[in-house]
This record gives structure tokens, C-alpha cells and sequence, in this order.
């Protein structure tokens, strides 16, 4: 069962990384960017009977390790998610 | 996995071998190898593995000396240092995989030469960095810049071994191939060097570390992924580094090394279990017989081939006592590693591979060694002595030397690297006495008296007007700047950076650089005992056009010792109303200096003369006037001439101290200020003890006289009765600190 | 006093608080390995700096989960004290046993240099050889030190005079430009509500010998040393 | 527009960052992991007038800075992509 973690920064948090990338982007001439976060993602795959125990699992790893609740958010999802760009975006 | 590829000229030659290799090899065997034999000839008769090119002038350097406890031919070299300790160290290069991926590439290179000195059995106290890239102000080249230097924060930090000092220069010639140079120096107890072994028939061979994947399998399998549908899939991999499980590695080896059941052990690096399976028998005259299946892998399906060639990162090859296997893995699976038999000692003369219990590939472990030795013709490039008779006294004066002043201690070259070193942990192990920003580091052997002090250094414009000279001058340098620290230098490794020794000018200047490499070694009586070699150092500027070749730049690492950790030197000035003197002859040039690169943009004229006698005695005498306590401060004259030593000395230290000092009259004001010449030191001396120290000058018979006095907030230059710069301690201060972090910012 | 240094995978000031321990201050002193439970000989632990676990995942956050670090609450009920530095104040946050986080540095670069910590509170175990007002030199060493904390959490730090270190300049003003890495109110170390736990980033260990460039951080050592002469209050056992 | 873009090393890449988290969990007793891989995830809000335009112009910041291509995949999602996860494992 391949499970997909994105751990964020809480929102009140000043995300400094994500601004820097920002600037560097306005600096190659991408000044179209009105706001940019950079956040982790973990991709999980496990043993588990059902899509329910999966997430309920992993959620267990979330808050026990994988993020900081001081610090950050975090969401599952099913890795089916669909990619929603065309084929020719994946890279 | 698919076919095996069938072995022809073609092939051979798609992996770097010669027709006339080929036929050697089909000699030497009897027959034609099998394809993973001809992968194993192939990497190990590279010209990185073999030195094919280089090893006739190799032999041709100092290897010998009282102090020598390993030279050239193991992981790394190692010296006695008294009381039991032995220092063990060794520089590398890792230029190219820096260039394509240079975070990656820098943090292997670190990762790299820190193993080499821990197989050795020492534990790693120190890292230099040797840097080279193009201009600054170039977007690109500060991309590379970052990502080198926080490659190397990165592996060292994490690692846990100070970085604490190195080098950092520019010129357009690196910009399409920087050098990243790494050395490292470990320490040991002199009779607990380990060596790479493989001795004992039946003697378990261990693998160690990380899985093994398709990482850095030289070009190779390129050429090989075309035979079948998984090409994209093949493709070799950027060699990833991990310093946590380095640093594992470390302390499991020490354990394992403690415990007596370790025979010999070599890392894999490049050419991975290939170069380790056939070196360690090589070394002992036995031979190795390993089965590969045994060996953790990573990724599916790999060939033998494959496994044999990876370099994929943090693994050792393990040679252990029979009947000890237990103790072995105990110790590696305290450690959270795995230690997994995959073969052992034999009689010899073959290597022997296997691969689910199939023989692979079955060659002589001597042939192998046996890689052919090249002496190319070699020539001087034709423009050189045009560039040479360039006399520099034909462009304009600068009409305010004190902004010239500026300007020069400003230029990325000199101005302070702290932007760099700040992200290195310098301190770690709690040994380094004197931190980065001083002419030598200097770090303490606990438990003694003693200390070391090591520097490094390479100036690629010197050797590329005089080979010979250039390098003969880097010894002398990186050696004075050990000496400056208070540290008598015992002995030097070195990493030769080059083009294509294909072409006769190119290894012209390797040839040369090396003949002054060995009379400076000789002469300074510090022997050689080990190093790298780096070539083919150019990229092809456009489709079509000549290759262009880095500056020549052999690099050079000294390690010198300190009896007494308490007598070492720093290069700033630390109070008012010392006096000032000057060691060392007049002559200076401004042929290849910085300030003709950086006010003209030129690289011509002629050296200044090095006369390896008046060096060894100034070094003699630098060292004897820290070792009585008289000088206060000692910095070497290097790039920007006396006037960039004294500003330096002014304003490096914690608290700014200014000085006002007499040079010579009668040269051009540009030349004698900012003219760079071999065996100068500033010193300063109590105003107490001068006549102590004319007595001690006097015995040293060296050049050298009294320049001037510290004190105040200015730098005051004079020429004769003439003042040549009058200039605020704030504004040189300014411009050392932001010449190059400007660029960075 | 009896000193117990902890060993994770990665660790690498170990050495050198052993060594500070063992030839400086001379007490007696042996490692820990982070399987350990049972520190019921020791006085004081320390979590020292390093790269615990490689620190791949956040700083600490593996290394706040290992049975070394459970048995601290137990440790510390029974009257111990817990000197974490460096990676240690890392561990110490992640593990809940001091408040708040320590995130990425703001100039998002590792930095080694030195720094001034103006001491705010001297009434703890580890600072009672200093006064409050007083400034400190030591390095710092890391690329993961900036300090969070929330507004609440930020009032009971005060409330209870948790907040022992901030960086200054030399002259022991809380400026911006004496800040190495963005850490909220400049803070560089703080102490659980009893005082018995500090975290630091700074190294004190490397400021133990003036042959090192300074001995502030010795200090640290001698309050502890002083507070078990004086009154074993916190030594409870 | 509301663009996001999850980078992943390349299959092959040694993982150091996944290795070492996976290790950990099994350390807390998450034994049913299979695999786990840690990667970045980048939410870059663009100026467009449309997803398309949107989706364009961040698979060029992808090339030029938010993903090293030599060691790096990266996927653009249009960043609506239903969260699966049911709302309460959102933090
Ligand atoms: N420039 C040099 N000067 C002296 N010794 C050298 C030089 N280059 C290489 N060597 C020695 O040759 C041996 C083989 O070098 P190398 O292949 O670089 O070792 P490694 O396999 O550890 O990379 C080493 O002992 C090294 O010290
Ligand atoms: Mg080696």
C-alpha cells in the first residue's frame, strides 16, 4: 500500500527556504510567482490490509516521527492520487 | 539482466583501453577476457588507477627521510611525530564529478580521503580544501562555489572532523573545470598503522558499509546499456554520499582494528571492489577469491560487472583473521553495519571472481598491476617564452598606490575567505589551536607536549610561466607557511592537476612541475609520501574548438611538527610599538603576480629567482625565532607582494593594529609594494628582545633588516623618504573582509 | 560528581565533554551507549553535539526517540541533571523535554564561530557561578539552531526565567547582528520549568581551556560542581 | 494558480535521508514499512490566466532551479488534487 506524506510548515511560521527560492526565481526572471513553500515529502509503502490501515498507520508515523507538530503540518494521501500533469511533465 | 556484451577492439576501446592495451592484455591472458575481466583491465589500467602517464616522473620525488613510516603506495602516507604518534595523511582530487554535480561531488571527495586515512587505522583530525574555480562575478561559477563549499560543510560537519583550512583562487581557465582538491590528516598510534593486505590463505575477506548500487560505474557501462532495452535504466548513477554511515565506518573500524582480528582493509573508491580485490593480494603476493552474489546490493539485477566497478560510497573491503569472523561482525553490528564474507585469501597468483557460483572472470593478480607506463614525447608550449619576456615595467605606474592597495587586498583572491570556512566546523575534536585565517592551522596532540601544523598551497599562474620554478615555489610556500606557525616541516603530499597528458606541452608542464616539486622536497628536506594525480582537466569550449587546459596547478600539503604546542605563531600583529622585520631576499617580480592578473589582467613576465638555500635557512630561522619566544607574529609574503603581508598582518587578528614600515628604495613603486618573491616573512618582535633577535638573525645567516614599527590606526608605506601609501586601517579592513563574500552575498 | 556522556550513531562532541570532564575539571566520567536505561550512577547526563542519526529526518528528532533519552524524565524525577549542547538541545526539544524547536538557520548556511551569550538567569545548577548581566564567549557549531517557540510558550519561558542564554554583542546587548541564526529572541539556551535540564547550542566544551581560545565555559561545569558542594538539593538520591 | 511540484531523487539515487527514516521507524516498531523515500515538496502560487500557462511556467522553474536534474525527478500536480486523507489526519 503506497501511502504519500506532505509535511508543512505551520502557516504562522516563516518559511525562509521558501522564500530564498523565491528570490532566486525572481532573479532567473520568474517574477510571476506570488508565493512559494517548500515542504517534505515522504513517500511510504506499507504492509498493510486496506487503504484505512495504511493511512491509520502511517498517520501513527507522522506523529510519532516524521513531523514536528510545533513546527509543521502534515497530510496524507493516497499515492493514486492522480498526477494531474501531462505525461510530458514527468520527468 | 541481459546478454553480456561480446568482447572486441571496439569494445575495449569503447572502455578506454588502446588497440595496443587490448593485445597486451589478450597476450598477458593467453586469450580474450571475458567481458567483466576486460571491465576489471579497463579500470584498473585507467590512467586514474595505473598513473600510465605519470608514474615515470612519480618515481623522480623524495620518498625517503628519518621520519617516513609509509610512503607512496598505500591509502596514505604516515610519519612519526614522536612520542608513540604518527600523523597519517593524504590529498585527492575530485574535480570532475565536482563540476557535474557539485555539492555531491565535493562531499564524496571529502568522504573519500577521509577513508583513506582511516584504513589506515588513525582517526581523522583535520580536513584542508584546495579550491580553484572562474571568476566570481559569474553567476554560474557561484553556483559552483556554493555548492562546493556546502558539499564539503555538509560531509565534514556531519562526519565530525574540523575543517581547518585550505585555499580558494580564480582564473578564467578553471571556469569550465574547477579543481577540488581534499586533503586530510589523521592520527595514530605509530605502531598500530594498518595496512592494505590482503596476507594469510584462508583468511575471510569482508565487505563493510553501504549496498552497493550502479553508482559511478565509469563510462563503461554506457557503452554496454546500448545491448539491450535498459539502457535508460543502466545509465551510471552520481555517486551520492553519506556521511552518518561514514561515520559509522570510522568508529567500527577503529573497534575492529582494536581488537586484533583485522588483517588489512582498503576503502572502495574509485574502481570500487575491483581495485580493492586485486590491490590487497597485489600488495602481499597471494591472491582473492570472492563470490558477488554475496555482496549487498541496492538495486536489481546487477551484473558482475557492475559490482565489480561501482563506487558507490562508504564501503571497505576487510581482510580478517580466521576464526575471529565472530568478534568482526560483532563489532560491525554494534555499530548498526553489516559485515558480510564474500570470499577470501588464496595462494594466488588469480583473482577469482564468481557470480551465483559461476567463475566471471579468473586473472593474475599481477597483471593487473601491470598496466603499461607511457614516456610521450613532451615539449614547452610554443608561446611560453613570449609570454615570459613580457616585462611588466612597461605598463603604466597606478597613480595612488594606496588604492591600488585596496583594490588588490580587495581582489576575491586575497580578500578573507571566512564566507567558506564559517560553515566549516573548525573545531570539533577540540584540537585546533590556531583556527583558518592564519598562514598554517595548527592543531594539538593531546596527551603530549606537541602539536602539528599543517597548510596547503598552489599557485596555477607561477607554474604555468615556470613549471619548474612555480612548483618548486609552491613547496617552499606551503612549507614556509608551516614554518610561520612554528611547525618544522616533516613531509608533503601532493596532487598534481593537469590536462591532457596526450599533449606534449601538457606534459611538459607536468614533467617540469614535478622535477621542481622533487629539488624543493629535497632541498627543504621533506620527503613525499603520497598524492594524486588528476588529468585530462579541460573542457572543449565550443563544438569544434581546441580544448582549453587549466593553469597547471600541482597542490601541495605540508604537515609539520611543533614540540611544544605553546610555542606556535600566529600571523597578526598583537600589540603596538614591536618592531617589524623583514626575512629573506629583495627580489621580487610582478611576472605572474596578482596584482598584473588583477590591475592588468595578465599572466606574463618572469619569476623572481628561488634559491632553495636561502629558503631552508629562512625557514630555519622563522622557526628559531618562534621557538625563543621573539617573534610575536610571523606571516609569509605570498600573493600582493610586502604591502598585502602587512596590511594583512594588520588586520587579520581580532584587534586591528596598524604599523608604518620603510621598504626599499629605488624599484617602481608597483614592484616593490605588490612584486612577489619567494622566501620572505614579516616578523614582529618585541622592542625588549631585538637585539636577541639580531643575535639570532646573525647565526642564521639569511638576508633580513628592520622595516618598521607596529602601531596606530594606519598602514604607512614608505619608499626611501617618500611616502608610497598612508592609508586607514578601516578601509583595508572593509575591503579584506567583502572582496570575495560580496560576490557570495 | 559523576558525569555519564551519551553515545547516539553520530554523535561527535562525546570525546570532547569526556575529555573536558575527565582532565579538566577531573571528575569522574564514562559513556553511555544510546541503548542504555539505567543511568542510576550518574549525577549528570549530557547529550553533546553531533549529527545523531545523520539528523537526516529533522535534527534530534530520531535520536529524541531512543531508550537513552526515554529513561531522562525517570533520571531527572530522581534528582539528576541533563546538560544537552549543540545536538543535544536538539534531542532534548524533540523529545519534549524542553519546549519549543529548533529549525534550519535563518541565513540557511551552517556557521561555526564564535559568539557572546549574555546570561539571564544564574539561579540554575549550570549557572550559578555567573551573575545575570554577565556575557560569555563560546562557539557555536551548527546548521539547525534557530530557536521557535510559540507566543504562549514564549510568555512561560519568561514567566519562569527559563530563558538562561541569549546571544549579544561583547557587550552584552541583545541585537540582531549578534544573532548567528535567527533564533527567536535571540535565545540561545534555555531550562525546563525546575531548572535541572538545559539545552544550548553553543559548545561549552570547546571553550573549557584557554589553550582553545577561552574558558567560559567552564563555568558551566563549576556551577554544577559548586551546586553539589554547596547544597546537594538537586542530587536528591 | 496554484501549482505543486513534488521532487523525488532518481531511481538508482542512494536515498540517504529515506534509508535512514525507514531505519528509524523500524527502530520504534514500524516493522510493516516496505520502502520509504524522502523527497521535497514545492507549492509555488503563479500568476496565469490558465492551468496550462500555470503548469508551463513552473516545469521551467523545475528545470532551471527547483529540481537538479541530475540527481532529481520531479511531477507537477495542479494543486487541487483531492486530499484523501479524511480531514482529521490533517494538522
Ligand atoms: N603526486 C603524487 N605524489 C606522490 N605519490 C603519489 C602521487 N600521486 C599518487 N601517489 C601515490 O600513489 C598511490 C596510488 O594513488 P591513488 O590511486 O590515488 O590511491 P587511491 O586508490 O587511494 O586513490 C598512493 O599511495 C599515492 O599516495
Ligand atoms: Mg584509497
Amino acid at each position: 500500500m503506497r501511502v504519500r506524506v506532505l509535511v508543512r510548515l505551520k502557516p504562522g511560521i516563516l518559511d525562509v527556504q521558501g522564500a530564498a527560492v523565491q528570490r532566486a526565481l525572481a532573479g532567473l526572471g520568474f517574477d510571476d510567482v506570488r508565493e512559494l513553500r517548500v515542504g517534505k515529502l515522504v513517500e511510504v509503502d506499507v504492509d498493510a490490509p486496506s487503504a484505512e490501515r495504511a493511512r491509520a498507520r502511517v498517520d501513527e508515523m507522522c506523529r510519532r516521527l516524521l513531523a514536528n507538530t510545533i513546527l509543521e503540518d502534515y497530510t496524507i494521501e493516497a499515492e493514486a492520487a492522480e498526477r494531474l500533469a501531462p505525461p510530458g511533465a514527468v520527468r | 539482466m541481459g546478454a553480456e556484451p561480446k568482447v572486441t577492439l571496439d569494445l575495449a576501446r569503447g572502455l578506454g583501453l588502446t588497440a595496443d592495451e587490448y593485445d597486451r592484455i589478450i597476450h598477458r591472458l593467453g586469450r580474450e577476457p571475458s567481458y567483466t575481466e576486460l571491465g576489471l583491465f579497463s579500470a584498473l589500467w585507467s590512467e586514474h588507477c595505473a598513473y600510465k602517464h605519470s608514474k615515470v616522473f612519480l618515481a623522480r620525488l623524495p620518498q625517503r627521510g628519518p621520519h617516513v613510516l609509509q610512503g607512496p603506495g598505500e591509502n596514505a602516507g604516515a610519519l612519526d611525530i614522536g612520542d608513540g604518534w604518527a600523523v597519517v595523511f593524504k590529498i585527492e582530487s575530485h574535480n570532475h564529478p565536482s563540476f557535474i554535480e557539485p555539492f555531491q561531488g565535493a562531499a564524496t571527495g571529502v568522504g573519500g580521503i577521509l577513508r583513506d586515512i582511516f584504513t589506515m587505522g588513525a582517526r581523522p583530525i583535520a580536513i584542508l580544501d584546495s579550491l580553484r574555480f572562474g571568476d566570481p562575478a559569474d553567476a554560474k561559477t557561484r553556483r559552483l562555489i556554493q555548492g562546493v563549499v556546502s558539499g564539503i560543510s555538509w560531509y565534514g560537519n556531519c562526519f565530525g572532523c574540523p575543517t581547518v583550512g585550505g585555499e580558494i583562487a580564480f582564473a578564467p581557465e578553471y571556469a569550465g573545470n574547477p579543481l577540488v582538491n581534499v586533503m586530510c590528516v589523521g592520527l595514530v598510534r605509530a605502531d598500530r598503522i594498518f595496512r592494505a593486505r590482503a596476507e594469510g590463505v584462508g583468511n575471510p575477506v569482508f565487505y563493510v558499509g553501504n549496498k552497493t548500487g550502479r553508482d559511478g560505474i565509469h563510462g563503461a557501462t554506457m557503452a554496454s546499456a546500448t545491448f539491450d532495452e535498459h539502457a535508460e535504466e543502466r545509465r551510471p548513477t552520481v555517486q551520492v554520499g553519506d556521511p552518518f554511515t561514514e561515520k559509522l565506518l570510522l568508529e567500527a573500524c577503529l573497534e575492529a582494528m582494536a581488537t586484533g582480528a583485522v588483517v588489512g582493509i582498503q576503502d572502495m573508491g574509485a574502481a570500487g571492489l575491483a581495485c580493492c580485490t586485486s590491490e590487497m593480494p597485489g600488495r602481499s603476493g597471494t591472491g582473492m577469491a570472492v563470490e558477488l552474489s554475496a555482496v549487498p546490493q541496492r538495486e536489481e539485477g546487477m551484473t558482475p560487472y557492475e559490482l565489480l566497478l561501482s563506487e558507490s560510497q562508504e564501503r571497505m573491503l576487510l581482510v580478517g583473521a580466521r576464526g575471529r569472523e565472530e568478534e568482526l561482525r560483532r563489532v560491525f553490528a554494534k555499530w548498526e553495519l553489516d559485515a558480510v564474507r564474500i570470499g577470501e585469501v588464496t595462494a594466488g597468483p588469480d583473482l577469482v571472481v564468481r557470480h551465483r557460483g559461476e567463475e566471471v572472470a579468473r586473472v593474475p593478480v599481477e597483471a593487473l598491476a601491470e598496466a603499461p607506463r607511457y614516456e610521450k614525447p613532451y615539449a614547452p608550449p610554443a608561446g611560453l617564452a613570449a609570454l615570459q619576456a613580457f616585462d611588466p615595467m612597461t605598463l603604466p605606474e597606478p597613480p595612488d598606490c594606496a588604492e591600488a592597495l585596496v583594490a588588490l587586498l580587495g581582489s576575491p583572491a586575497i580578500a578573507s575567505k571566512e564566507w567558506a570556512y564559517r560553515q566549516y566546523d573548525q573545531q570539533v575534536g577540540i584540537n585546533t589551536l590556531v583556527l583558518p585565517g592564519s598562514d598554517a592551522s595548527v592543531l594539538r596532540v593531546k596527551g603530549t607536549r606537541r602539536a602539528i601544523a599543517v597548510a596547503v598551497d598552489g599557485n596555477g599562474r607561477h607554474v604555468f610561466l615556470d613549471p619548474r620554478r612555480g612548483a618548486a615555489m609552491a613547496v617552499c610556500e606551503a612549507a614556509r607557511n608551516v614554518s610561520c606557525a612554528g611547525g618544522r616541516p616533516l613531509g608533503v603530499t601532493d596532487c598534481l592537476n593537469f590536462g591532457s597528458p596526450e599533449r606534449p606541452e601538457i606534459l611538459w608542464q607536468l614533467a617540469e612541475a614535478v622535477e621542481g616539486i622533487a629539488e624543493a622536497c629535497r632541498a627543504l628536506e621533506v620527503p613525499v609520501v603520497g598524492g594524486n594525480v588528476s588529468l585530462y582537466n579541460e573542457t572543449v569550449p565550443a563544438v569544434g574548438a581546441t580544448p582549453q587546459a587549466i593553469l597547471p596547478t600541482p597542490i601541495v600539503g605540508v604537515v609539520g611538527l611543533l614540540e611544544d604546542a605553546g610555542l606556535l605563531a600566529t600571523q597578526w600583529f598583537k600589540a603596538a610599538g614591536e618592531r617589524i622585520a623583514l626575512l629573506g631576499p629583495e627580489a621580487v617580480s610582478l611576472g605572474g603576480s596578482e596584482y598584473l592578473w588583477a590591475r592588468h589582467g595578465r599572466v606574463a613576465g618572469r619569476l623572481a629567482p628561488l634559491d632553495l638555500e636561502i629558503e631552508r635557512r629562512v625557514q630555519g630561522a622563522v622557526r628559531a625565532a618562534i621557538d625563543a619566544g621573539l617573534a610575536t607574529a610571523a606571516h609569509d609574503c605570498a600573493e600582493g607582494g610586502v604591502a598585502v603581508t602587512l596590511a594583512e598582518a594588520c588586520v587579520t587578528g581580532r584587534t586591528p593594529i596598524g604599523c608604518e614600515a620603510t621598504l626599499s628604495a629605488g624599484g617602481r613603486r608597483d614592484q616593490t609594494l605588490f612584486g612577489e618573491g619567494p622566501s620572505r616573512v614579516v616578523v614582529s618582535v618585541g622592542s625588549a628582545r631585538q637585539r636577541e633577535f639580531e643575535a639570532l638573525m646573525a647565526e642564521s645567516a639569511i638576508p633580513w633588516r628592520w622595516i618598521g614599527t607596529t602601531g596606530g590606526d594606519r598602514l604607512r608605506l614608505r619608499m626611501g623618504t617618500e611616502t608610497v601609501v598612508d592609508v586607514g586601517l578601516d578601509r583595508l579592513e572593509h575591503a579584506w573582509r567583502n572582496g570575495f563574500e560580496r560576490h557570495m552575498a | 560528581m559523576r558525569f555519564g556522556v551519551v553515545v547516539f550513531p553520530g554523535t561527535w562532541s562525546d570525546c570532547d565533554f569526556h575529555y573536558v570532564i575527565s582532565e579538566v575539571i577531573r571528575q569522574p566520567v564514562k559513556y553511555v551507549w544510546h541503548r542504555e536505561r539505567n543511568l542510576a550512577d550518574l549525577d549528570c547526563v549530557v547529550l553533546p553535539g553531533g549529527f545523531s542519526y545523520g539528523d537526516y529526518l529533522r535534527a534530534g528528532a530520531v535520536a529524541g526517540r531512543s531508550p537513552v533519552v526515554e529513561a531522562l524524565p525517570e533520571f531527572v524525577a530522581g534528582g539528576g541533571v541533563v546538560l544537552g549542547s549543540c545536538n543535544g538541545f536538539q534531542i532534548l526539544c524533540e523529545a519534549g523535554l524542553l519546549p519549543g524547536a529548533l529549525m534550519r538557520n535563518e541565513c540557511l548556511q551552517y556557521r561555526c564561530q564564535s559568539t557572546h551569550l549574555l546570561v539571564e538567569n544564574a539561579e540554575t545548577p549550570f549557572t550559578r557561578a555567573l551573575r545575570p548581566g554577565q556575557v560569555l564567549t563560546m562557539p557555536i557549531s551548527h546548521g539547525e539552531g534557530k530557536y521557535h517557540a510559540d507566543p504562549e510558550t514564549l510568555r512561560t519561558l519568561r514567566a519562569h526565567k527559563q530563558v538562561v542564554f541569549r546571544y549579544a554583542t561583547a557587550a552584552g546587548e541583545v541585537t540582531r547582528a549578534a544573532n548567528p541564526n535567527g533564533s527567536v529572541e535571540n535565545i540561545a539556551g534555555i531550562v525546563n520549568e525546575d531548572g535541572t535540564v538545559l539545552g544550548l547550542m553553543p559548545h561549552p566544551e570547546r571553550a573549557a581551556e584557554s589553550a582553545m581560545g577561552g574558558t567560559d565555559g567552564l563555568q558551566i561545569f563549576h556551577s554544577l560542581l559548586g551546586s553539589l558542594v554547596e547544597d546537594g538539593a538537586f542530587l536528591k538520591r
